[in-house]
C-alpha cells in the first residue's frame, strides 16, 4: 500500500483507534500512567550521581528533585498538591472541549457559546443535587442522577436554540451564541435564577462526587473524604483526580467513536460543502442538531464538574473568557481532531503554571545561565531594563508577573495561529510526514 | 398576502410584537411628553454611539470577512491617548509635553490634540495589522477572528493594569452640559455623536462605491483572486485596519460621554462599548455600512426604551435587563433574516 | 475550631526522615516542614522553615483580575509592611516571608493557589493574611477549618463572623452591613429622612442594602426607591436613575463600585436630581474627583469607610504607616489602602508574636494565638479580638468623610506633607445605636 | 519576454511538484502549454504570478525572469503591474458582486480612466451574454458564463503578458472558437499569451510554439507543426489514433489497456 | 426495474426562474432504464439548473418531476438521494478536507442504517456496518483506479481525478440514476478516454442510468443514447446523436461550424 510503514491486514484493524501494536502498548502504558501520576511510588532509593544540577532546571526540577533527593521517581510530581488540581481540571475541560470539537471542529459550527452551555449543566446540577432551603431550589438527588442531568438539560436548551443556531453561518453564529454567554449570565440575576445558582458573586455550595444509590446518609463509593481504595490511601484530590480521569477517557472514547463513524463523516461533509452534501443524502438540519445536542451535552456533564471541583457554582464562572479559552484550546490543539483537543486542553491549562514556575526559577536562580537572563527579563520597577516586573504594583511601563500571565495566552494563541495555523496536531502531522516522505517522495 | 409558511413565521412574530409595543409607547408619549422627548434622544444618542463602533467592525469585516473583537481594546486604547495628550498633557508613552494643548482657545488645544490622539490609534492599528494580522492573509478566516480575540486579551492588560485606567478625564470641552428643549434636557455630546455617526456614516457609504473600496471587497470574498488582479492586499488590510481603529478611537472617546457614561473618563469598563455594540452590527448585517447606521440605533432605542419603561419589571426581568436586550433584538432580527437587516448572503450554490 | 490534630501537628505515616540529606539546595527546603519539629522550645510545622528561621504567611489576593487595581497596592503595601519587620529584626528573630499567588479574581484559581499554600511544598503557608473576594474566600472556609489555617479576607461580608468558620475567617473592621446602618443614620441626621437604597446584587451590594433598612425601619425613615440587587456592573443604569429621580429621596444609599456610582450620580444630576449621596466604602473611588463629576460629587457626596485614612488624624499606627512608606517606597502615591495592608500586617505580626511566646508556631498553634489576643491597631482603626462570641468581635464602629475637592491632590506622594485624596473627616468610630444593638446574624444569606 | 529557467517548486516544504521546468515565451507570441492532469502547469502559473505562497509553496531552485528582471519572490501586486495578469483556474470570480464590479477589480491597476472604458467596452463587445447580467451577482452566472466573465477581468487590465489557465474549461463549442479568436486578437495587439490548454488541438493551432510537461518537466517541445506530427501527441492529446490512419476513434471503442509513452519510460 | 411504460425519471413542463431570468422554460423529458441521455446547450442554457431541479435543490414553479411514476416535488434534497438519484457537479464539490475514502464513504450514508447513538459506541452493528460500507467503497476505488490516492484529503489532488472521485462518490450512492455534470471538462484526452470507458462501465455492467451533461462533442455524441438540446431554456432539438447532430437550428446555437469539422481535425 504505496510504501507505507502501517501495513494493515483487515480493515477491521485499520479502523482501530489504536491500530497498531506499537500504537496499543504506548496508549496503555499512557494511561497507566496517568492512573498513577497522583500518588507517590518510592522507587529508586539512591542518589544518582552528577546529576544535581537537573534539580534546577524549572519544571523538570521539580520531578529531579524528588527523584535526585529521596529516591522518589518522576511521577511523584503531581502528588504536589498544585499539581493535582490543575491536572483535575484538564480533564474537565478536555470533555467540554471534546464536546466543541464535535459542534466547531467536525461540523463547522464555530460557536462561543460553549459557557453558557456549561453553565446550564452546572445549574441543573445544583438543581437536581443540591440542598433546598428558603432562598434555594434543591432536589438532594444522588450523583448518577443529576450528573447525566446536567448534560441533558443542556441538550434541551441547546434544542430550543437550535431553531436559530442552524439558520445562521460563520461569524453570526458565533455572535448570537456569545450572546446566550451574556444572557446566561444575567439570567443569574433574575429573582428565580438565583434561587438555583446562588446570589450573585456569593454563589452556592455544589453537591458532592459521592456515589449514593439513592439519598442515604453512607455513600456507596465515598469521593469527597480521604480514605482507602483497595491497598492506597487515597486522598479527595486524588479520589476527584481519578474520577475525572475515568469520565474524562470515556467521554474521549465517545467523541472518537462519533468523529470516526457515520455521523462523524456527515458532520465533516456539512462543515466542507453544506449543498452538495444534503445532495448526497446527508440531511443538513438534522445532524447540525445532532452535533449541537452532542456538544451541549457534553458541555452540560463537564459544567457540572467543573462546579464540583470549585465546590461551588458561581453564575459570572460561566463567562466569555471560558469560551474563548476553549476555543484557543481547539485551534492550539488542532480543530477536528480528538488527540488535538486534548493536547491542547493540557496545553492551555498547563501554560501559566509553566510560566509561572519559570519567572520563579529564573526570580531566585543565580547560576550563570538563570541569573543572566534572570537578570535580562526581570525588574524590581527601577528602571532597568527587564520587562517582567517582580513586584505586585507596576510602577512605569512594565507588567507584572501575573499580567504576563495573560498576556503570554493571548500572545500563545497569536503566535501559534501565526506560525501553525493548524495546531499543534499539524505540527505533528508534519513532523511525521517528514519522516514518512508522504505523499511525494522529495 | 402574506403566506403562513415556515419562512413567514418569525416575521408575524416581530409584527405581532411591534404593535403593542409601539401603542405603549404612543401611550407613554402622549402621558409624558417631555420624558419621552428626552428618553428619545438619549436613546439616539447611545444608538449613535453603537453605530460608530459598529461601523468599525463593518470596515475591518469587509476587507477581512473577520469581526475585529479586539475593537473594543481599541477603543478604550484611543480614548486614553486623548486622555494623555489632554489631561495628562504629554505625548503618551513619554513625559514630552503635549504643545498643541495650548494653541488658540481651549477649544482649539483640545481638538487638535483629539486630532493626534487619531493619528495615534491609527498607528496602533497599523501597527497590530502589521505583526499579526498581516502574516494571516490567506489563512482560515476564523483562525483571524480568534487571532483578534487574544490581541483583545493583550490590549486590556496593557490598557488596564499598565495604564491603570481609573477614571482618567478625557476633559472634553463641553463636558456633560447640554441644553433643555421642550423639557427635555440634551447633553451636547449626544448631538456631537449623532453627527459624527452620520459623517462617519457618508464618508463610509461613498468609500465602498469607490474603486479601492470594491478592491476592499474583492479581497475579503477571494484574497487569492483578489491579489491575481493586482490589488494589494497587504494594502488593503493596512487601510482597514488604520480606519477601523480610528472609528474605534472615536467611538471610545464617545462611550466616555452621556448617554454611555456620565463622567467624561476613560475606565476599564469602556472597553466593554464593543461587546454591547456587537449586536448592532449583527443585527445590520456584518458587511453594511447601512446596516451598521441602522443597526446601531435601533439597538440603542431597544435598550434605552426597554430601560425607561420596564424598570418597574425589573424583579422578573432580572436585575440590568437592558444588557441582553441588544442581544434579544439581534435574535429575533437573525430569525427573520440570518444576516442580519443588510448583510450579503453568502452565496449558496451548487 | 481547631478540632482533631491531623497532619499539622502531628506526626504521620510519611517520609519523616530528619536524615542528613537535607543539606541539598533550596529546592530542597520544602520537605524539611512536613512534619512538626520542636526547635529550640518552640514547635514548628508546615509553613515554617524552622532551619533559617523563616515563616510563611499567603497572601492569595487578585493580583491581575477584576480588583487588581486596588489589590495589588494592598498587596504591595504588605510587602512593605514585612520588610520593616524583618529590617527591624523580625518577630523575635523570626523573618516573615510573604508568599504572594495571584487568584485572578477566579474561583478555580483561588482554590489551586490555596491548595498550594496549604500544602506542603515551599509556599505552604502558617496563615493567610490576604484573601481576596467573597466567593473565594467562601469556597476554601471549610478548607481552612480543616486544614486548621486562617485567612483575613479582603471582603467585609457580615457572614464571616459564623460560628462554624468565624475562628479562621478573620473579618477585619466593620461589616457591610453595619457600615450601611451607621451611614444612613448619620444620613438620616443630617439630611432628612426620605431614604433610596440602590446596589448590587450579592454578598457586598445586599449587605449594604440590608443594612440601610435595617436603620431605615428602627429610626422610621421612608424608603422611598429599593434599589436592593438592581444594580449591575455594566449594564445601563436608566432603570434605578430613574426610579431615584422619581423617588424624591432626601439622600441616596449605595452599595456598588465607583463607576456605577458615578453612572447613577451623574444620571440623576442630568434628570435634575438634588439630594445627597452616600454609599458603602467600596461605592467610592477619589480617582472621581478628576472627572466631569468632580463637582457635583464634591457638593452631594459623604464617603464611609472603616478606618481612618491617609494622613488624617495623628495615631501612632499612621505615623508609623507615613514613616516606613516614605523610607522604603519614596516614590509610591499616597493611597488610603496601604492602610488595608498595615491593618493584615498588624494582624499577623501580633498573631504570631503571640504564637512564638506561646512557644507554638505549627498551623494550628497560630490559630489558638489569634483567637487568644486583641490585636491593637495602633489608632488605624478599631482594635479587635476573635475568640470570643461572633457579638463581641463584630466592629461597630465606622469612619465618615466629606468629600472636598480643594484639599484633593491627585497624584500626592507619600512624601508629599498634605497629600490627600479629598477628604475631611466628619465622624471618627461613629456607632449608631440600631449598629450598636444589632444581634449577629448574616445580614444577606446565601443559603 | 518571460524566461523560466530550471524552475523547482515544493508544496507545504515536502511535496515537489517541479522539477527543473524551462520555458520561454518571447514577446508577442502565443505560447501554448500542454499536459496532464497534476503535471504541474497550474503550480507554474502559481510561480510566475507570486501566488504560490497562498499555498504553502515555494520556489526552491531556478529562476523567473520578466524582461530581464527577476520576478521571483516579488508580491503578486508588483507582478501584476509589471504587466503579467492570469485568468485563474477555476474561474475564481468575486462569487458576491456584481458583473460589473468583477470587471472593476479587473482595471484595479489601470490608472487611466479612459483606457479602462475602452477595455470595458471592449468586454462587453466580445462577451454580450455579459452585458445582459452586468448587475447581477456573479455567483449565479452559469458555469460557463463565469468563465467568460474570468477572461474579460484578466482583459480589463491590458496585460502585455496574459496567461491563461484552461480558459475553454466548460464553454461550448463554439464559444471555444470564439475565446480562440479574441485570443489571436489580442495577441495580435501586442500582448504575448502564455496559454495552458487541456484542448490541445485548439492550443497548437494558434500558438507559436509548444511546450509539453510531465510530471514536472518539459519533455518536450517545439512548433506546433512538429508537435503535431508526434506519435505520442497525435495518440494522446489530439486523439488520432497511430499510423497512418488519421480518423479519430470513437471513444465507445477505447481499449481497456494503454500504450506507455515513450517519454515516461 | 420499473414496469415498462412508465420511465425512469419523467419531467414535464418544467419552467424555473431567478426572478427576471427564465433559466428553464417548459422543458419535458423523459430517462428510461439503462439509458444513457445528455443534455447539450450553449451556456447559462439551464443544464445545471435542470440538475439542480431534479435534486430539488431548486424548487421549479411550474411543471412536475416523476421519479418512477410519483412525483418527487417538495421532496428534501436528502430523500432525493435515498430514491436513488446521485450526481456529480459541475464545479467539483468534493468534501476537500475529507480523504478520499471519507468522501466515498460519505457517499455510502444513505445506504447506511445506524445511528449516531450506535456510532458513539462503536462496537457491535457499527462497527460491522462500517467495515462492510469500506469494503464496498474499495470496490469503487479499484474500479476507478483512484488507489493511490485512498488516503489523501481530496483537496491536494489533481483536478481530473478530483472529477473521478466525484464519479466515486456519486457510485457509493448505489444509485438507480446518475447525473453527471460535465464530467470531462478540464480533462486531457486521455483522460477524457479514461472517463468515457468508466461511464460506459457504469452503464453496461452496472446498469444504472445517466443524464450526461458536457460540452465534449465528440463525447456526446460517441457515447449518448438520446441527445436533449437546450437554447435559454427552452428545448430546441431531442433526439439520437445523429438527428440532432445535423440539426440546423442545433448547428447555429450552439455547435457552430466548428464541430462538423471534427473529422477533418487534421487539416489544421
Ligand atoms: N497546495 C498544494 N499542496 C500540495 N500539493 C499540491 C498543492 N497544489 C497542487 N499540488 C500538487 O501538485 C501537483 C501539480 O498540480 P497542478 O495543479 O499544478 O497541476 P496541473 O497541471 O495544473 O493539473 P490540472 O490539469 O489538473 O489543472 C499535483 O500532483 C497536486 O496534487
Ligand atoms: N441561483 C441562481 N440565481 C439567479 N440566476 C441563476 C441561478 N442559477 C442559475 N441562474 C441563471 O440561470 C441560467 C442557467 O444557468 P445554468 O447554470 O443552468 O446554465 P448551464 O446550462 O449549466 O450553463 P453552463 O454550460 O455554462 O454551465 C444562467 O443564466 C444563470 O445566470
Ligand atoms: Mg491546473
Ligand atoms: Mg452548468
Amino acid at each position: 500500500m504505496f510504501g507505507r510503514p502501517n501495513l494493515y491486514t483487515s480493515y477491521e484493524q485499520e479502523s482501530q483507534i489504536f491500530s497498531t501494536w506499537t500504537q496499543k502498548v504506548l496508549a496503555a502504558f499512557g494511561i497507566l500512567l496517568l492512573f498513577l501520576l497522583p500518588f507517590d511510588i518510592p522507587a529508586i532509593t539512591t542518589k544518582i550521581p552528577g546529576t544535581g544540577w537537573l534539580a534546577d532546571i524549572p519544571v523538570l526540577g521539580r520531578v529531579f528533585s524528588w527523584s535526585i533527593g529521596d529516591g522518589i521517581p518522576l511521577v511523584r510530581f503531581l502528588g504536589d498538591a498544585d499539581w493535582l488540581r490543575p491536572m483535575t481540571t484538564v480533564f474537565m475541560l478536555a470533555i467540554a472541549a471534546l464536546g466543541l470539537n464535535i459542534l466547531s471542529g467536525v461540523a463547522g459550527q464555530v460557536s462561543l457559546g460553549h459557557a453558557f452551555f456549561m453553565g446550564v449543566g452546572a445549574c441543573t446540577g445544583v438543581f437536581l443535587g443540591g440542598e433546598s432551603s428558603e432562598a434555594l431550589y434543591g432536589l438532594g438527588l444522588p450523583i448518577w442522577i443529576w450528573l447525566p442531568g446536567a448534560g441533558i438539560a443542556a441538550v434541551l436548551i441547546g434544542i430550543i436554540v437550535s431553531p436559530v443556531a442552524v439558520k445562521l453561518r460563520g461569524l453570526y453564529l458565533a455572535i448570537v451564541t456569545l450572546g446566550l454567554v451574556f444572557v446566561g449570565i444575567h439570567l443569574g440575576n433574575t429573582s428565580w435564577g438565583r434561587k438555583i445558582a446562588g446570589p450573585p458573586a456569593l454563589g452556592r455550595k455544589y453537591p458532592e462526587l459521592d456515589i449514593r444509590l439513592w439519598k442515604e446518609e453512607d455513600p456507596l463509593i465515598n469521593v469527597s473524604d480521604d480514605g482507602r481504595w483497595l491497598w492506597f490511601d487515597v486522598t479527595d484530590a486524588q479520589k476527584r483526580y481519578l474520577l475525572y480521569l475515568v469520565l474524562a477517557i470515556a467521554f474521549a472514547f465517545v467523541a472518537k467513536n462519533i468523529i470516526r463513524s457515520r455521523t462523524g463523516r456527515a458532520l465533516q461533509a456539512i462543515r466542507d460543502r453544506d449543498i452538495a452534501a444534503e445532495v448526497m443524502g446527508v440531511p443538513e438540519f438534522k445532524y447540525k442538531l445532532i452535533a449541537f445536542a452532542i456538544s451541549s451535552f457534553f458541555a452540560g456533564v463537564a459544567g457540572a464538574l467543573f462546579a464540583a471541583l470549585s465546590g461551588q457554582i458561581l453564575a459570572e464562572a460561566f463567562g466569555l473568557f471560558l469560551s474563548v479559552e476553549f476555543i484557543a484550546i481547539l485551534l492550539i490543539g488542532g480543530a477536528g481532531t480528538t488527540s488535538g483537543t486534548l493536547i491542547g486542553t493540557f496545553f492551555v491549562v498547563m501554560i501559566p503554571q509553566f510560566v509561572e514556575e519559570i519567572t520563579k526559577w529564573l526570580d531566585k536562580s543565580e547560576g550563570p545561565i538563570g541569573g543572566t537572563v534572570g537578570e535580562l527579563i526581570l525588574t524590581d520597577g527601577s528602571g532597568d531594563l527587564g520587562v517582567i516586573n517582580t513586584s505586585t504594583v507596576t510602577p512605569g511601563w512594565t507588567l507584572s508577573v501575573f499580567d504576563w500571565n495573560i498576556v503570554l495566552f493571548g500572545v500563545l494563541i497569536i503566535v501559534f495561529l501565526i506560525v501553525e495555523p493548524l495546531g499543534l496536531f499539524g505540527i505533528w502531522v508534519k513532523v511525521r510526514n517528514y519522516w514518512k516522505r508522504w505523499p511525494f517522495s522529495y | 398576502m402574506i403566506r403562513l409558511d415556515r419562512d413567514n413565521v418569525p416575521l408575524l412574530f416581530l409584527i405581532g410584537a411591534l404593535i403593542p409595543t409601539t401603542i405603549f409607547l404612543v401611550i407613554q408619549a402622549v402621558n409624558d411628553p417631555a420624558l419621552f422627548l428626552e428618553t428619545l434622544i438619549k436613546a439616539l444618542g447611545l444608538g449613535a454611539v453603537y453605530a460608530l463602533i459598529a461601523l468599525g467592525f463593518v470596515l475591518i469585516f469587509k476587507a477581512t470577512q473577520t469581526v475585529n473583537f479586539a475593537q473594543g481594546a481599541l477603543a478604550a486604547a484611543g480614548a486614553l491617548f486623548v486622555s494623555f495628550l489632554v489631561a495628562d498633557e504629554h505625548i503618551p508613552f513619554t513625559t514630552v509635553p503635549n504643545p498643541l494643548i495650548n494653541i488658540g482657545p481651549e477649544w482649539l488645544g483640545w481638538g487638535l490634540s483629539v486630532l493626534v490622539a487619531l493619528i495615534f490609534a491609527a498607528l496602533l492599528g497599523l501597527i497590530i495589522e502589521r505583526i499579526t494580522i498581516r502574516p494571516m492573509v490567506g489563512e482560515p478566516l476564523f483562525s483571524v477572528a480568534v487571532i483578534t480575540l487574544g490581541l483583545e486579551i493583550v490590549l486590556r492588560v496593557f490598557n488596564n493594569d499598565t495604564v491603570k485606567t481609573e477614571f482618567r478625564a478625557l476633559e472634553i470641552p463641553w463636558g456633560n452640559g447640554g441644553t433643555t428643549v421642550g423639557g427635555a434636557f440634551i447633553n451636547y455630546s449626544v448631538i456631537a455623536a449623532l453627527i459624527t455617526a452620520v459623517v462617519a456614516f457618508v464618508g463610509v457609504f461613498f468609500f465602498y462605491r469607490s474603486k479601492t473600496g470594491i478592491a476592499m471587497r474583492a479581497v475579503a470574498f477571494d484574497q487569492e483572486a483578489a491579489m491575481a488582479q493586482g490589488i494589494n492586499v497587504g494594502r488593503v488590510f493596512a487601510i482597514a485596519w488604520a480606519a477601523g481603529a480610528v472609528l474605534a478611537a472615536i467611538g471610545g472617546i464617545f462611550a466616555t460621554q452621556p448617554p454611555v457614561k456620565q463622567t467624561g473618563a476613560v475606565e476599564p469598563e469602556t472597553a466593554n462599548i464593543a461587546f454591547r455594540a456587537l449586536p448592532a452590527v449583527i443585527l445590520g448585517g456584518l458587511d453594511s455600512a447601512t446596516g451598521a447606521l441602522l443597526g446601531g440605533l435601533i439597538v440603542g432605542l431597544a435598550e434605552i426604551f426597554a430601560g425607561q419603561y420596564a424598570a418597574g419589571e425589573s424583579d422578573w426581568l432580572g436585575a440590568g435587563y437592558p444588557v441582553i436586550v441588544p442581544y434579544i433584538v439581534m435574535i429575533i432580527g437573525l430569525l427573520v433574516r440570518p444576516y442580519g437587516l443588510f448583510g450579503t448572503p453568502e452565496i449558496r450554490r451548487v | 475550631g481547631s478540632s482533631d490534630g491531623d497532619d499539622g501537628a502531628s506526626t504521620d505515616d510519611g517520609a519523616s526522615s530528619d536524615d542528613s540529606a537535607s543539606s541539598d539546595d533550596d529546592a530542597m527546603a520544602e520537605d524539611e516542614g512536613d512534619d512538626a519539629v520542636a526547635e529550640g522550645d518552640i514547635l514548628t510545622g508546615l509553613g515554617v522553615d524552622a532551619e533559617n528561621k523563616v515563616i510563611r504567611v499567603g497572601l492569595n489576593a487578585d493580583l491581575s483580575g477584576t480588583f487588581a487595581a486596588l489589590t495589588t497596592v494592598i498587596v504591595e503595601g504588605q510587602q512593605v509592611f514585612w520588610e520593616k519587620v524583618n529590617a527591624e529584626g523580625g518577630i523575635n528573630g523570626w523573618t516573615v516571608e510573604p508568599v504572594v499567588l495571584d487568584n485572578a479574581y477566579d474561583v478555580p484559581t483561588h482554590l489551586e493557589n490555596y491548595d498550594v499554600m496549604s500544602g506542603d511544598g515551599a509556599e505552604s503557608v502558617v496563615m493567610l493574611t490576604n484573601s481576596t473576594g467573597s466567593p473565594h474566600t467562601a469556597a476554601i472556609s471549610e478548607a481552612l477549618v480543616d486544614d486548621d489555617l486562617l485567612a483575613i479576607p479582603l471582603s467585609w461580608y457580615s457572614g464571616w463572623t459564623d460560628p462554624t468558620i468565624g475562628q479562621n475567617v478573620f473579618e477585619v473592621q466593620a461589616n457591610y452591613c453595619i457600615e450601611a446602618m451607621n451611614g444612613v443614620t448619620y444620613m438620616s441626621e443630617q439630611h432628612g429622612n426620605k431614604v433610596a437604597i440602590a446596589g448590587f446584587p450579592g454578598d457586598y451590594g445586599e449587605d449594604g442594602s440590608l443594612g440601610a433598612k435595617v436603620a431605615a425601619e428602627a429610626l422610621g425613615l421612608e424608603i422611598v426607591y429599593d434599589g436592593q440587587a438592581q444594580v449591575i456592573p455594566g449594564a445601563d443604569q436608566t432603570p434605578i436613575i430613574t426610579g431615584i429621580v422619581e423617588s424624591g429621596a432626601d439622600f441616596v444609599w449605595l452599595t456598588t463600585g465607583p463607576g456605577q456610582t458615578a453612572e447613577i450620580i451623574g444620571g440623576a444630576a442630568a434628570g435634575g436630581y438634588e439630594g445627597q449621596w452616600a454609599g458603602n466604602s467600596p461605592a467610592w473611588n477619589p480617582a472621581l474627583l478628576g472627572t466631569d463629576l468632580g463637582p457635583v460629587l464634591d457638593a452631594s457626596y459623604t464617603h464611609s469607610t472603616y478606618t481612618t485614612l491617609w494622613g488624617i488624624g495623628d495615631s501612632p499606627g499612621m505615623k508609623d504607616l507615613i514613616d516606613t512608606m516614605r523610607e522604603l517606597r519614596p516614590d509610591a502615591i499616597a493611597d488610603d489602602v496601604y492602610i488595608i495592608s498595615w491593618i493584615e500586617g498588624l494582624i499577623a505580626q501580633q498573631v504570631l508574636e503571640q504564637a512564638i511566646s506561646n512557644g507554638d508556631i505549627t498551623r494550628a498553634g497560630v490559630l489558638a494565638a489569634a483567637n487568644e489576643i486583641e490585636v491593637d491597631l495602633m489608632g488605624l482603626a478599631p482594635n479587635q479580638s476573635w475568640g470570643g462570641e461572633p457579638n463581641d468581635s463584630i466592629v461597630r464602629g465606622t469612619y465618615l468623610y466629606d468629600i472636598d475637592a480643594s484639599v484633593f491632590t491627585p497624584d500626592g506622594t507619600v512624601t508629599d506633607d498634605d497629600a490627600n485624596r479629598g477628604y475631611t473627616l466628619l465622624e471618627a468610630d461613629y456607632v449608631s445605636p440600631t449598629a450598636a444593638e444589632w444581634d449577629y446574624e448574616p445580614c444577606f444569606k446565601a443559603e | 519576454m518571460l524566461e523560466i529557467a530550471n524552475l523547482e517548486v515544493v508544496y507545504n516544504e515536502v511535496i515537489l511538484v517541479l522539477r527543473g521546468l524551462s520555458i520561454e515565451v518571447p514577446d508577442g507570441q502565443i505560447v501554448a502549454l500542454l499536459g496532464a492532469n497534476g503535471a504541474g502547469k497550474t503550480t507554474t502559473l502559481r510561480a510566475i504570478s507570486g501566488l504560490l505562497d497562498v499555498h504553502e509553496g515555494a520556489v526552491t531552485k531556478g529562476s523567473i525572469s520578466w524582461n530581464g528582471e527577476a520576478i521571483a519572490g516579488k508580491k503578486p501586486s508588483e507582478i501584476v503591474r509589471s504587466g503579467i495578469t492570469q485568468v485563474m483556474e477555476g474561474r475564481r470570480v468575486f462569487a458576491e458582486m456584481t458583473v460589473d464590479e468583477n470587471l472593476t477589480t479587473g482595471g484595479f491597476t489601470i490608472k487611466d480612466k479612459a483606457a479602462t472604458a475602452a477595455s470595458y467596452d471592449r468586454v462587453m463587445e466580445l462577451f454580450p451574454q455579459l452585458g445582459e447580467r452586468r448587475s447581477q451577482t456573479a455567483g449565479y452566472l452559469s458555469g460557463g458564463e463565469q468563465q467568460m466573465l474570468a477572461i474579460g477581468r484578466a482583459m480589463m487590465a491590458s496585460p502585455k503578458l496574459l496567461v491563461l489557465d484552461e480558459p475553454s474549461l466548460g464553454l461550448a463549442p463554439m464559444l471555444i472558437e470564439q475565446i480562440r479568436d479574441i485570443i489571436v486578437d489580442i495577441n495580435k495587439s501586442g500582448t504575448s499569451v502564455l496559454l495552458i490548454e487541456q484542448n490541445a488541438m485548439m492550443a497548437l493551432s494558434i500558438a507559436d510554439y509548444g511546450y509539453i510537461m510531465e510530471t514536472g518537466k518539459i519533455v518536450m517541445d517545439g512548433e506546433p507543426a512538429k508537435l503535431l506530427a508526434d506519435d505520442d501527441v497525435k495518440e494522446f492529446y489530439l486523439g488520432l489514433h497511430s499510423g497512418d490512419d488519421t480518423e479519430k476513434k470513437s471513444f465507445r471503442d477505447v481499449k481497456h489497456y494503454k500504450r506507455r509513452k515513450k517519454w515516461s519510460s | 426495474m420499473s414496469e415498462s411504460g412508465t420511465p425512469l425519471l419523467e419531467l414535464s413542463e418544467v419552467t424555473l426562474r431567478f426572478g427576471g431570468v427564465t433559466a428553464i422554460n417548459d422543458v419535458s423529458f423523459s430517462v428510461a432504464d439503462k439509458e444513457l441521455f445528455a443534455i447539450i446547450g450553449p451556456n447559462g442554457a439551464g443544464k445545471t439548473s435542470i440538475f439542480n431541479t431534479i435534486s430539488q435543490v431548486y424548487r421549479p414553479q411550474e411543471g412536475d418531476i416523476r421519479w418512477r411514476g410519483d412525483s418527487i416535488m417538495g421532496t428534501r434534497p436528502d430523500r432525493i438521494a435515498k430514491l436513488g438519484i446521485a450526481r456529480t457537479f459541475q464545479n467539483i464539490e468534493l468534501f476537500p478536507q475529507m480523504t478520499v475514502i471519507d468522501n466515498l464513504l460519505t457517499g455510502h450514508h444513505v445506504r447506511m442504517q445506524r445511528s449516531w447513538l450506535a456510532g458513539a459506541l462503536w462496537f457491535g452493528p457499527a462497527k460491522a456496518e462500517e467495515i462492510a460500507s469500506r469494503r464496498k467503497v474499495e470496490d469503487i476505488i479499484d474500479f476507478l483506479e483512484i488507489g493511490r490516492w485512498r488516503k489523501h484529503p481530496v483537496a491536494l489532488l489533481p483536478y481530473g481525478f478530483q472529477k473521478r472521485v466525484e464519479l466515486g462518490r456519486a457510485l457509493a450512492m448505489e444509485p438507480e440514476l446518475l447525473l453527471l455534470d460535465e464530467p470531462v471538462a478540464g480533462m486531457n484526452l486521455e483522460e477524457t478516454e479514461d472517463m468515457a470507458r468508466f461511464i460506459l462501465d457504469i452503464q453496461r455492467e452496472l446498469g444504472i442510468s445517466m443524464v450526461l451533461v458536457e460540452h465534449d462533442m465528440g463525447l456526446v455524441m460517441d457515447i449518448a443514447d438520446r441527445v436533449m438540446v437546450l437554447d435559454f431554456g427552452t428545448k430546441i432539438a431531442e433526439g439520437t446523436p445523429a438527428e440532432v447532430q445535423n440539426d440546423p437550428a442545433v448547428i447555429a446555437a450552439y455547435l457552430g461550424s466548428e464541430f462538423a469539422s471534427t473529422s477533418e481535425a487534421s487539416k489544421t
